[in-house]
């Protein structure tokens, strides 16, 4: 897998003066600590806080006990299971469904497809809310509403454009003489996905299943909806303390932890595995 | 059947079929659901007074100003830090590979939580302000500020990583010989930047600004928390609305500020179609 | 939709201690006889229903209540051992829902939620709520508000929507830098204060938190006089009625007067708990705050040890939240008793002293909770003298109002 | 009965008609170039034969069994691609290897197979390489292995030497053609590189404009092509017309040569720069306007009675220089063109 810096070429990497480097490294990591590192510990600090008021900079006092009490939290365990098992079903459903229509975006040339393409754009385009309400009505009609099917159903929605586009960036970079060697060598269509477009896929679908994994498990506005409360995820779980118009500072900052903590591991695993190019390639061309 | 099968037409359709198939079914059957309720009064009969109400009232006016105005601004902020972010992390720094890593993780993190640490990092009185009031500095208001300072930081905040992962691609995918044969014509560094590389970047670029700035002008989690409590973008409002049960109401929002969105967004096309450079794709 | 409220209305008339509602009972899954419950055979009949039932759903709308909830839950559990199964939800959505399912036809997926007092208009009008004379069944209800009892905010409910919290909205300050003698006690004080002091009054926006509703409903009364303040106080209006008054009516100019003059020196927040966290980075020193939520801030430390509470003269709103049992519930029974122990004196002592819930049982007051609590609660020489009852929908329809007379000019 | 019979195949796009009528037949064991310009239809040809095409009508015959409404996978048929093809994520061994597990031959044979292919195509020790760590000229034979390694009925190549330099590409076409000879199978080579035709084939099939223009072994088709596009095509060539009189033909420089079949009026001729002697002369009626030294030969241009003609001389201690006048002599049979006309300035 090529991780992401060496997809630039090698080329482009200029040299520089050994200070120049240092300085770069120095602004860039400073930035980066003072925009990303230290809000998170800060809210880290909000939540073990005992009280924090002006003037102190750092609290004075500290406490565990909120977080053992979200902790002991059975329904916490429940809804990150739910989530799991809906975010593994979202994303392979969504891979499932997207792979044959991105190979149409990628492979056939046809008159309409510019429409097809805002078509598939759409559902970035439309506020979730408006989707989530017009579906619940529907889901209500089909029974699938508070199920979690409903959810799954739901959630594919957000998750079908990007995949699409991904897979279509990804498909458009095989070969066609590949898949004709491939079938004068005697795979049939079967072989052919399975051996070669699938396995040249993998890059694609990576990064397409990361980010459906984890747009499915911070998906808050349609799941809600949808399924709440008696199917319940663990944004849908975590989102009823960060009511805005109630939220209280410590407790928001353990569930913000709670909610970032494995999004992040994803996105730290994800960094290795997504391709820059193919995201942008997905995303980056309208 | 076996010929049918070999009909590109037949086999184009059963291709789409899954993904576009859902889609209609799933998001085209309760967008055309919404667009229809958007229309009804209770009873069933036809009513444009969702509509007008959104065109009439002056807290909604302001409202969809507001949500362009959310739209727009953070786009032009992004860019500015994301195009010289792009340029530095394509040098050789070092342990850039990191860097490259650690620098997208706001896109995983939900808006909600953007504007929690907006609040306690910029609210007055709060962290920073702290820090530098023992120097008898005070910070200046940009939480609930009149002029949203607040609601872009936070929206450029997680705008940022998408943006620069897509512009550094698009700078990536202009050929080196390109760029040398441009310094071998006597173009500048700062030259062949302005003339050759951001033209042929352009359409990622565009594509970029496009879809960060749909993006946060539908965004509602953080204008909600940190933006001003008058005027308030359209999203907000639609969630209020929501909240009181006029799903009428929010269909019709819904509606205006998707209309919006995809005028943009044919504007874009229609623009971009003349241009060509992006045109390579998709319809050979 | 008339008609149902003047049956109810009309029960509510004839309403005793004998249950009433055996022929007209809307409540899909009984499993036992209703029409027969009384104070007096309650548990001898409902108990074995509740336990034959076995399991119970409880919804809770409100966010801080978490742990309140969790208190009776393992209460309840323990002395039935029936199962509680229990749900945070947000109110508008988890309202939609029930009526959703109602209007489907469908088992309802609670059987005892706690909902706003405010939303009993909505809830009732859809057919949602469980015809249950609960507030003449329930035997630890003997001693229940009679003000409550057979109707909520002007509106009858034949006890079928009990409160089973009140709560308080109120001027909150820090002692720390507002002086006794300085304390505003009248709207007219409270808008001087704010004029010598700018941008140290935070009032929440009225849509986005009851204290800023209740405050500008607060003022609203405080002004208005004759037959506009009979129309403010006009608990028959519909949601919709309410909201056309309050953006044509010329009754509220000295209201929208009143705000103008406000906003150009107070911060208008975006929530209660914005109001309070800004009292506690000391940038505000006066806010518009519920009683019990400031009392959650200050167990957590979230606001200074010198914060106190009042209410300006003329009154502020109070109001409370119900449990009630939705029409479509399956385990009716068992609901019932959950509803009963969470009014019983017990809980409802504890919540008084952790959340400062107030009790709608007339036999509870600010008297029994320990000293190191009551510094915190609204004084005895204010409450209850100054709280008004709550008109949610009246609130609500000046809120919008507001934003489109005042903010949006 | 051939190995390969193409029978009146067709291929419409829409209006277009991209292959007329077209029909080969190809000899068991024979290696057969399809010759000829881009768009001349070579391509469709072989994408029809392989299946990634079907025809628009007529048939395909290999051994005697019809494969042209079968898939790909089922033809018996193996390609080396332009692009070479090789699968980016499979290593040598998988990429040969692949074939033989998509039709099930048993692993051990597979493995001598593979053996085989490798050593023939002069591969050993790259089996564990990806494509992407090989030489242009490795990923080629590697591509070439590929497809042997199916031992299929027909090898189909696909312009498989053009992405090489010129150096290698001349080195590949003798393994090439050593290959074939030690392997036998039925071949067609498509190419537009005349040179390389000539060089490996056992006949040439010249198309142009989706027609076969003229079938025949090298030779024949440069020695006596019978089509000026042929001629043209097939090495340099100076296209003109003569007067006949039966059994000879006048030149236009006026030298009447003897024809190989009976002709009568006006004859379209094919004559070989280097069939044309050119010898200084002062008074000769010829004029040198350009001289090209090419190493074994020296090509001159020369203007004769109001054309212009091309003439090879090979070897030779000196040149004549541009602006000398110079006499012709031309000996050899003069092959007549079946054309109805010559193309202007061939």
């Amino acid at each position: 897998m090529a991780v992401v810096a060496e997809t630039l070429p090698k080329a482009r990497a200029r040299v520089f003066h050994e200070d120049d480097r240092l300085l770069v490294s120095a602004g860039l990591y400073a930035a980066l600590g003072l925009t990303i590192a230290l809000p998170l510990v800060l809210m880290f600090l909000w939540s073990v806080a005992d009280g924090w008021a002006p003037p102190n900079v750092i609290p004075r006092d500290y406490t565990l006990s909120r977080w053992l009490d979200m902790i002991a939290d059975p329904g916490l365990l429940r809804a990150a299971l739910n989530s799991t098992v809906i975010a593994v079903v979202v994303t392979f459903a969504t891979a499932l469904i997207a792979l044959p229509t991105a190979w149409a975006m990628a492979r056939f040339p046809f008159r309409l497809k510019r429409l097809v393409e805002i078509f598939i754009l759409a559902p970035v385009i439309i506020p979730g809310l408006v989707v989530a309400v017009g579906i619940g009505q529907v889901f209500l009609f089909l029974g699938l509403s508070y199920s979690i099917t409903g959810v799954i159903l739901v959630q594919i929605v957000g998750t079908l454009p990007l995949m699409i586009r991904l897979m279509t960036a990804t498909l458009e970079t095989i070969p066609d003489d590949l898949i004709h060697a491939a079938r004068s060598l005697g795979a049939g269509t079967v072989g052919v996905v399975l051996h070669i477009i699938l396995p040249l896929a993998v890059p694609g679908l990576l990064a397409g299943g990361l980010l459906s994994f984890i747009g499915s498990f911070e998906e808050f506005d349609k799941s809600f909806i949808v399924g709440a409360p008696v199917v319940e995820t663990l944004p849908i779980k975590l989102y009823t303390f960060l009511d805005p118009y109630s939220l209280q500072l410590p407790i928001a900052s353990i569930i913000a932890f709670i909610l970032l903590l494995p999004a992040l591991i994803v996105f730290v695993i994800a960094g290795r595995i997504l391709r820059d190019d193919l995201m942008a390639a997905g995303m980056g061309k309208l | 059947m076996q010929a049918a099968l070999h009909d590109r037409k037949i086999q184009l359709a059963l291709l789409l079929l899954p993904g576009v198939g859902y889609l209609v079914l799933f998001f085209g059957g309760p967008l055309v659901s919404a667009l229809i309720g958007s229309l009804r009064l209770d009873d069933g009969s036809f009513t444009l007074q969702w509509y007008e109400r959104i065109f009439t009232r002056a807290t909604m006016l302001r409202g969809l100003q507001t949500s362009i105005y959310y739209g727009v601004a953070p786009v032009f902020v992004s860019l500015l830090v994301s195009i010289p972010l792009a340029l530095l992390i394509r040098q050789n720094f070092w342990g850039r590979k990191l860097f490259n890593g650690l620098y997208k993780l706001p896109m995983a993190v939900p808006g909600i939580i953007v504007a929690l640490m907006v609040i306690i990092m910029a609210e007055r009185g709060g962290f920073i302000d702290r820090v530098i009031a023992p120097f008898g500095v005070s910070m200046p208001k940009l939480v609930r500020d009149e002029w949203g300072i607040g609601v872009i930081l936070a929206t450029v905040w997680k705008q940022i990583p998408f943006m620069t992962l897509i512009i550094t691609s698009a700078f990536a995918g202009i050929p080196e010989d390109i760029r040398h044969a441009a310094r071998s014509l006597g173009a500048s560094r700062l030259n062949t930047f302005a003339f050759v590389e951001v033209p042929l970047a352009m359409p990622g670029i565009t594509a970029a600004i496009l879809l960060t700035f749909i993006g946060s002008m539908g965004s509602y989690a953080i204008p909600d928390i940190v933006g001003s409590p008058s005027p308030r973008p359209l999203s907000v409002l639609m969630l209020f609305e929501f909240g009181e049960g006029r799903f009428a109401q929010v269909y019709a929002m819904g509606m205006v500020l998707s209309l919006f969105a995809v005028v943009v967004l044919l504007a874009y096309y229609a623009l971009t179609a003349n241009i060509g450079v992006n045109r390579a794709k998709g319809d050979e | 939709m008339n008609a149902r409220l003047f049956a109810i209305a009309a029960l509510a008339l004839s309403a005793t201690t004998a249950p009433v509602f055996a022929a007209e009972t809307n409540l899909k899954n009984l499993d036992f006889d209703l029409s027969k419950v009384t104070r007096e055979n309650f548990y001898d009949i409902v108990v074995p229903a509740a336990k034959a039932e076995g399991t119970v759903t409880m919804y809770n709308f409100a966010g801080s209540f978490g742990d309140a909830w969790k208190e009776l839950i393992t209460r309840f559990e323990a002395k039935y051992g029936i199962k509680v199964e229990y749900s945070d939800v947000k109110g508008a959505q988890a309202n939609q829902q029930l009526i959703a399912v109602q209007k489907a036809g469908e088992d309802a997926p609670v059987d005892a939620y706690f909902a706003g007092g405010g939303d009993y208009p909505l809830l009732s009008s859809a057919g949602v709520v469980g015809n249950i004379p609960l507030t003449s069944i329930l035997p630890n209800m003997d001693h229940y508000d009679p003000a409550f009892a057979q109707s909520l905010f002007g509106k009858p409910h034949g006890g079928a929507y009990p409160l089973v919290h009140l709560n308080q909205t109120a001027i909150g300050y820090d002692s720390a830098f507002v002086k006794p003698e300085d304390l505003p006690k009248t709207f007219d004080e409270l808008l001087a204060w704010a004029e010598k002091n700018p941008m140290r009054l935070g009032v929440t926006l009225p849509s986005k938190g009851g204290s800023g509703g209740g405050f500008i409903y607060s003022v609203a009364l405080n002004y208005l006089t004759g037959e506009c303040r009979t129309k403010l106080t006009d608990y028959t209006l519909t949601a919709e009625q309410a909201a056309d008054w309050a953006m044509t009516s010329e009754c509220l100019e000295p209201v929208w007067d009143y705000y103008r003059k406000l906003l150009s020196v107070a911060e208008l927040t975006n929530g209660n708990a914005d109001t309070l966290n800004l009292i506690n980075n000391q940038q505000l020193y006066i806010g518009t705050v519920w009683e019990d939520q400031v009392m959650t801030f200050i167990r957590g430390k979230q606001l200074p040890d010198t914060f106190r509470l009042t209410l300006l003269e003329n009154g502020q709103v109070g109001s409370g939240d119900a449990m009630f049992v939705p029409a479509n519930a399956k385990h009716v029974a068992a609901a019932m008793l959950l509803i009963d122990m969470a009014i019983g004196k017990d809980f409802q002592a504890w919540k008084l002293e952790n959340k400062a819930s107030r009790s709608p049982r007339t036999d509870l007051t600010s008297n029994l909770v320990t000293p190191e609590t009551a510094k915190y609660l609204l004084p005895s020489s204010v409450y209850p003298r100054l709280s008004a009852p709550a008109f949610w929908d009246m609130a609500k329809a000046l809120g919008e109002a507001l934003d489109e007379k005042v903010l949006s000019q | 009965m051939s190995e390969l019979e193409i029978s009146n195949i067709t291929k419409d796009y829409g209006a277009t008609r991209a292959l007329h009528p077209v029909s080969i037949n190809v000899e068991r064991g024979e290696f057969v170039t399809i010759l000829g310009p881009s768009g001349c239809g070579k391509s469709t040809l072989l994408r029809i034969l392989m299946g990634i095409a079907r025809p628009s009508a007529g048939e395909i015959r290999l051994a005697g069994t019809r494969i042209d409404p079968l898939p790909p996978e089922t033809r018996d048929i193996a390609m080396v691609f332009q692009s070479y093809a090789l699968f980016p994520h499979m290593s040598v061994g998988k990429n040969l290897s692949f074939g033989l597990r998509m039709k099930n031959v048993p692993s051990p044979e597979r493995a001598r197979r593979i053996e085989h292919a490798l050593e023939i195509c002069n591969l050993t020790g790259l089996v564990e390489r990806m494509p992407r760590q090989l030489s242009g000229g490795q990923q080629q034979r590697v591509a070439l292995a590929r497809a042997i390694v199916m031992q299929p009925r027909l090898l189909l190549f696909d312009e498989p030497l053009s992405n090489l330099d010129a150096k290698l590409r001349d080195t590949l076409r003798q393994e090439l053609v050593y290959l074939h000879r030690r392997i036998g199978t039925t071949s067609i080579y498509v190419t537009h590189d005349q040179a390389e035709a000539m060089a490996m084939s056992d006949r040439i099939v010249v198309m142009d404009g989706g027609r076969v223009v003229e079938t025949g072994t090298p030779l024949d088709l440069y020695r006596a092509p019978t089509r000026a596009f042929t001629a043209g095509f097939l090495g340099q060539t100076n296209l003109l017309t003569a007067d006949a009189d039966g059994t000879r033909a006048r030149l236009p420089w006026g030298q009447l040569v003897a024809l190989s079949a009976q002709a009568k009026g006006i004859a379209r001729v094919s004559v070989r720069p280097e069939t044309i002697a050119i010898r200084q002369d002062d008074t000769g009626a010829g004029t040198v306007t350009s001289v090209s030294f090419m190493g074994a030969n020296a090509l001159y241009t020369v203007g004769i009675a109001g054309t212009t003609l091309k003439v090879s001389q090979a070897g030779g201690e000196s040149l004549i220089a541009a602006g000398s006048r110079v006499s012709l002599d031309f000996n050899g049979a003069l092959h007549l063109l079946k054309d109805r006309e010559l193309p202007e300035a061939a």
